[in-house]
């Protein structure tokens, strides 16, 4: 029987141990202490206690991996699961890291060079710099180019973090130093580039897996525009609203893509979407918290699928093994107020919507109490159905069934969301929540 | 008797505010109880279930515990075939070695953070350890 | 020792507010105590969902209430124009018909199961009722 | 917006609540008192209490649609289900029943009926008596021709009561006395009808839906061998272990029978299988608790199907519309003890199972108090995988995560059955369940 640690916590964790329970694979579950109460160490075969709150420590989640005699690795989403470090450190100590390699999780997690790379690789980028901007020189050069309003990001930063909006030629100086200065404290590294501010465009990205030799498939594509302060909270399956062909042509010049890096394991390409152009946004080396929903519409248990591929080192499906249908829709729910600050607490009486079509991925029970460390992701409601009017028609019966007590959560906000016309009509960009907020 | 019962047992007590469990399976008892204004450790204090029943939390009530500071493989001596750096009667000030843990093929030293007599040793040699897991009690 | 049974024993204790549990199977045993000035909260506490409407228990306490014995349209008066059966301040005999409920077409006459004075009639004429529901408080 | 009132209770008026509220209906939930708790009450647009404990009551289940302007009744299963008497006082009064009509459900009630009526459409039956038996000398007649043990069955029973096995000749007199006697008092029907006994058969089913004029589809076929007192415990779809082409050849002369004789809305054509041939045993017309494994496998929302079929007088589905893929297994979860006795109580720290294809089914909340008068079926634990293996691990690992409180459950009997190397090989019969208990 083979032994896999889930260095991670939360509903990821939980989602990872049924996959694994279901392969007969057994498992490993570190937990910080002030998790003890997590839902997934009741299932796990075995659980470490490895500190008092911290999951980013690389030493003690392998050493957990090797005291407990563990054949493999799975880093979930967050915490070390694109740190490129701790992927050569499991594989140094002769582990399975289940996802990318050291150099892909690397090359990618600059995002800078992300651009650069997929560029060369036939995927056109949001227009900006080529690659890093080292002096305002430069910065003004290309701002101009492209024309202002533009974005300075840090090449470190990614998933919505260390992102800075210049609206015009006279802020960039000092915007540029500013965003230089915060890249290099917060991310540990000064480098920043430059994308055009697309104002009113689509987030929507494609679900890759490959098995780090060239062969490569898709899982379709997902619409992620519903974002709050550029975290996303609801996602769908596939994108709405777009030409057919437009979408076949994006999910094949990213398989191509990662064909030609030769990509390892499950990533997914972000891609902005505007006046009927995508631009490849940034590449994230893991899964992610919205692969439910391709799962849904594929059948395809994508954790499984990541572990097959770094048991057996291929790909067990094919392309023509993955048949689409229906759509599929998540929303997040988060223990968080309306000022989307996080409260957490005591849950009781947690009544969750179930049904035909309905999944709940969720760690919560009655009693759990929600630490303040972590995220507030607290669920992960998850609609199917046959077109996509069924599936948000289903979602909002399933905000009716839905109902916890003890902690405030963004359900009103969701309901306000997939109960508006606009979002109805799949009229969305990523602007979509701040302007319903005003 | 499995660790991981006890583990479970002693979760369910505090949940439960109980002051004391006590099983027996075969020639194996485990009695638990705890007074909850020192209840301090609990949670991994019966890593070492005796035969005849004998109540860790209670000794770790009447002394101070050493905990481990990660997760590792436990050694009682600086290698193999060496004198433990401590044995049970032993008296220890604080900085004293009293263990090594390996973590990553690092030798980490554990120094006492307490002055006293090692009352007991929780742990067996080469055997691991979780963070926070108690390991030496110092009366 | 099933652990589940352990949990099962520790509510039922709870519940039954005891103080000690054991028990043997066997060669097995488990004896399980608790503090009872310490307990608070249980961990299974039950909550009562709100109920549908329900009648008011004040007015139940004051009265005798004639509920309405099944599903259907109420009537105050045997025909429309009608005067009611009874009003308000009418002494009723058990026996003397109230109202009438018609179901399926079929007019049911309801009659008091109560002598006394009509001290509230609580339903509108002609509004749907529910089977229980109350229709009269007689004192 | 239409209105329709659902004539039952417990999970499956939860199920029929879901797919209104997704299609836009409203709901009048009619209750019992002791049922005032029932967890579909708090999502029914309408509640109507009807009476102390009862749902039998045709007049106070009518007026309750008829004072709250219902259109529809939805009949769910068991009680009025397949009370032909129901459907017309349904119809009488301008209400859709949703359902059969008023003859067909008649016609199917009679189970000796049944059997030469579908005979007559190209099923074979049971071997047995053409139909109903009279009198003692024509049953000793069929009994040597089809040979002993037989059974003599109640021809208004069904679903596995009204049921008397005759192991041999010299008991068939005093059996048959009493088989008369029995059904007179409990089916107020003294008619009974004589099938042989197919002691190593298994249980398929075939569901269909038809529009009533005529046209037919079905759903596949469902395997429910796993029965405990002639009580299905364990259903599976598709039925395992069959060639395809006998399958494919089931359901197309099911839907054949169907379209004959203008079948209007859902129902299922049970049948025994042994040595490679189908016998038709009865059918039911109604939905099915088990309804819900064909609609993993299908995709279709049966409950959709049924009431769009009743207000558009046609069916929005072709054949060629239904896409089967998985395998899907149900476990129902009983609120019983190890004989099993039902065990009424107090539910308390619920935990379910979640996950990808991962479906449940139930009314049970925290603190929900099961009463002692109705059923004792708690929650329908579905499984969707790729393949029967795969499922069947999927629902090993989903007992794992389920726990319920405060009740005596079956959940240890049917990890039993699951974990059994027979079950697991597909090897299973009506008789494994009594098997496995010795």
């Amino acid at each position: 029987m083979q032994k896999l640690l889930i260095a991670n916590r939360g509903e990821i964790a939980l989602r990872v141990i049924r996959t694994c329970k279901e392969m007969g694979i057994a498992t490993v579950a570190p937990y910080a202490r002030v998790d003890k109460d997590l839902l997934h160490l009741r299932y796990a075969d075995e659980t470490i206690c490895i500190s008092e709150v911290d999951y980013l420590n690389r030493e003690s989640l392998i050493t957990a991996a090797l005291v407990s005699d563990c054949e493999m690795v799975h880093p979930g989403y967050g915490f070390l699961s694109e740190d490129s470090m701790f992927c050569r450190m499991v594989e140094q100590n002769d582990l399975k890291f289940i996802g990318p390699t050291e150099d892909q999780i690397a090359s990618m997690g600059n995002k800078a060079n992300a651009r650069a790379k997929l560029n060369t690789l036939g995927l056109q980028s949001v227009p900006g710099s080529c690659d890093a901007v080292s002096n305002l020189q430069d910065a003004l050069n290309i701002a101009r180019e492209v024309g202002f309003p533009v974005l300075i990001k840090a090449a470190f930063g990614g998933g919505g973090r260390g992102i800075r909006v210049v609206e015009d030629e006279s802020s960039c100086t000092v915007a540029f130093a500013e965003a230089q200065s915060e890249a290099s404290s917060v991310f540990g590294d000064n480098t920043v580039y430059i994308e055009k501010f697309l104002d009113n465009a689509r987030h929507i990205e494609v679900q890759v897996l490959g098995d780090g030799h060239g062969g490569a498939i898709h899982l379709g594509t997902r619409e992620c525009s519903i974002q709050r302060r550029q975290q996303k909270v609801i996602e769908e399956a596939p994108a709405p609203n777009v030409p057919q062909q437009l979408l076949d042509n994006l999910c094949d010049l990213a398989v191509s893509a990662v064909r030609k890096m030769k990509y390892r394991n499950a990533g997914t390409l972000e891609f902005l979407y505007q006046d009927g152009e995508f631009y490849f946004l940034e590449m994230n080396t893991r899964i992610q918290v919205e692969h439910a929903i391709s799962e849904m519409i594929s059948g395809v248990d994508i954790v499984r699928l990541q572990i097959e591929t770094a048991i057996l080192d291929r790909l067990t499906l094919t392309q023509a093994d993955v048949i689409f249908s229906g759509c599929a829709m998540e929303c997040r729910l988060n223990a968080e107020d309306d000022e989307y600050r996080p409260c957490p607490g005591v849950v009781a009486n947690i009544n969750f919507p179930a049904g035909p079509g309905v999944r709940v991925d969720s760690h919560l029970y009655n009693g759990y109490r929600i630490p303040h460390q972590f995220d507030s992701l607290i669920a992960k409601l998850v609609a199917l159905d046959t077109d996509r009017d069924r599936t948000v028609q289903k979602m909002r019966r399933m905000m009716d069934e839905l109902s916890i007590e003890g902690v405030d959560t963004n359900r009103n906000n969701l309901i306000q969301v997939i109960s508006s016309d606009q979002f109805r009509n799949g009229d969305v960009h990523t602007g979509f929540l701040d302007q319903l907020k005003r | 008797m499995d660790i991981r019962k006890v583990k479970k047992l002693i979760n369910l007590m505090e949940e439960s505010n109980l002051s004391e469990i006590e099983i027996k399976e075969g020639e194996q008892a485990v009695r638990i109880s705890r007074q909850t204004t020192t209840f301090v450790h609990s949670t991994t204090a019966v890593q070492d279930p005796v035969p005849a029943a004998e109540p860790s939390v209670e000794k770790a009530a009447r002394g101070k515990i050493v905990t481990a500071p990660m997760v590792g493989t436990y050694y009682q001596a600086p290698s193999p075939g060496s004198p433990p750096f401590v044995e049970v009667g032993d008296r220890v000030k604080v900085g004293d070695v009293l263990c090594i843990i390996e973590s990553m093929k690092m030798m980490n030293q554990i120094k006492s953070t307490y002055s006293g007599v090692v009352e007991a040793i929780l742990v067996e040699n080469e055997s691991s350890v979780e963070f926070d897991q108690p390991m030496f009690t110092i009366i």
